[in-house]
């Protein structure tokens, strides 16, 4: 499964996608391994409320389920228009 | 409809004329569009435009459909930019016909609400004071309750 | 503010740009385009548009002042044609900037309810079944209460 | 004083505009003398409802004073945009 950062979650983390080859049951579990990590990803998600997921390119939620998803992404709120 | 995600400069005028030329029947056509501005203070040099390429053109046309479906319109067309911009460049435009005025002003208000909370892209400020992500307005994600 | 009401044609494109370059830290252009359309069933063969030369500058330029003072607005531009036109001619366009989107959406939106229903112009369609003065429609009255 | 007509008030009444040399007190007086003067004026004022007035091209009422009135000018609503 890839993982995509964006905005200054990728600045935080310091990269803009990564491979993980087990992908944990939610999207809350692949948050927790993440934050487990290394500090630089406690940093880019000590506020879940300041962030937002993607689960193949829709729009998700942090209890969403990740079984059978190929790539999901976090980011900041968006700011377009 | 045409929804275009691009990183080249687009013309205003020739995108608003184009698009009337295409419409039949409709009598009003709206157009907005959105452009690089100063800040109240600090000066601005750039603004980056970051987006998610997979996702965005899925998003963009995901907003049109349902615009469509919810008001009684001609046509559609959004374009939007990513990468460096500079102040008065144009970043996105909106142009929505329609038979009638209220139908072709909702749906654009609409697109913009959403396009701005719900199209995956984000806006950082280089100015003289720095470098910074743009930040999203609770009233830009409370528009969104209105629809 | 630019206010005019014409007999000659005008091209939205080249307005639209016009508008966008004169502005300075607006961040948000709302354009509306009003255009000729052919009639449900019966073919329309002209339209002539009627106005009260006297009085239609001052009504308008009354209208614009308003939005003025009511939004927080770069620049108001209004173009409005009378004499004779044919389908698909652009009738008239407001442009509105501003700092904020809803303030440029809502001033060209309250600039549109009340050039429809208070400026001196009238409508006469020419068609395969005769000729008919367009009758004003209760719900373009309605729109004016709620602003 | 100048009477100016648009539209279809124009066309009943089958003038653009005439002079009237002793204005009435109001509005509603001027509509009565003149329907009182022909078919086509009648025709044209049957319904006032379906009628706005312009005082020196300002939106007025039926009820409104002559007084020092440069032009009054009737037409039926309103079709700009």
């Amino acid at each position: 499964m890839d993982v995509l950062y964006f905005a200054w979650v990728r600045e935080r983390i310091g990269l803009p996608k990564e491979r993980i080859d087990t992908p944990p049951a939610t999207v809350m579990d692949l948050v927790n391994e993440l934050r487990a990590r290394e500090e630089r990803y406690e940093a880019a998600f000590a506020d879940l409320g300041a962030l937002r997921v993607a689960v193949d390119q829709e729009l998700s939620d942090f209890d969403a389920p990740l079984a059978g998803a190929r790539e999901v992404a976090f980011f900041p709120p968006m700011t377009g228009g | 409809m045409d929804v275009r995600v691009q990183e080249a400069a687009f013309d205003l005028g020739s995108e608003a004329n184009a698009f009337v030329a295409k419409q039949s029947g409709m009598g009003a056509v709206v157009t907005f569009t959105g452009i690089v501005r100063d800040l109240d203070g600090a000066r601005l040099s750039t603004m980056e435009i970051e987006h998610y390429p997979g996702m965005t053109q899925k998003a963009l046309d995901t907003i049109a459909n349902e615009a469509a479906s919810r008001w009684n319109l001609g046509d559609i067309l959004i374009i939007h930019r990513y990468g460096m911009l500079h102040p008065d460049d144009l970043i996105m435009m909106v142009a929505t016909a329609a038979r009638h005025r209220a139908d072709a002003f909702q749906a654009a208000e609409f697109l913009m609400d959403f396009l701005k909370s719900r199209a995956p892209f984000w806006k950082k400020e280089v100015t003289e004071a720095g470098t910074d992500w743009v930040a999203a307005r609770d009233e830009d994600e409370d528009a969104l309750s209105r629809w």
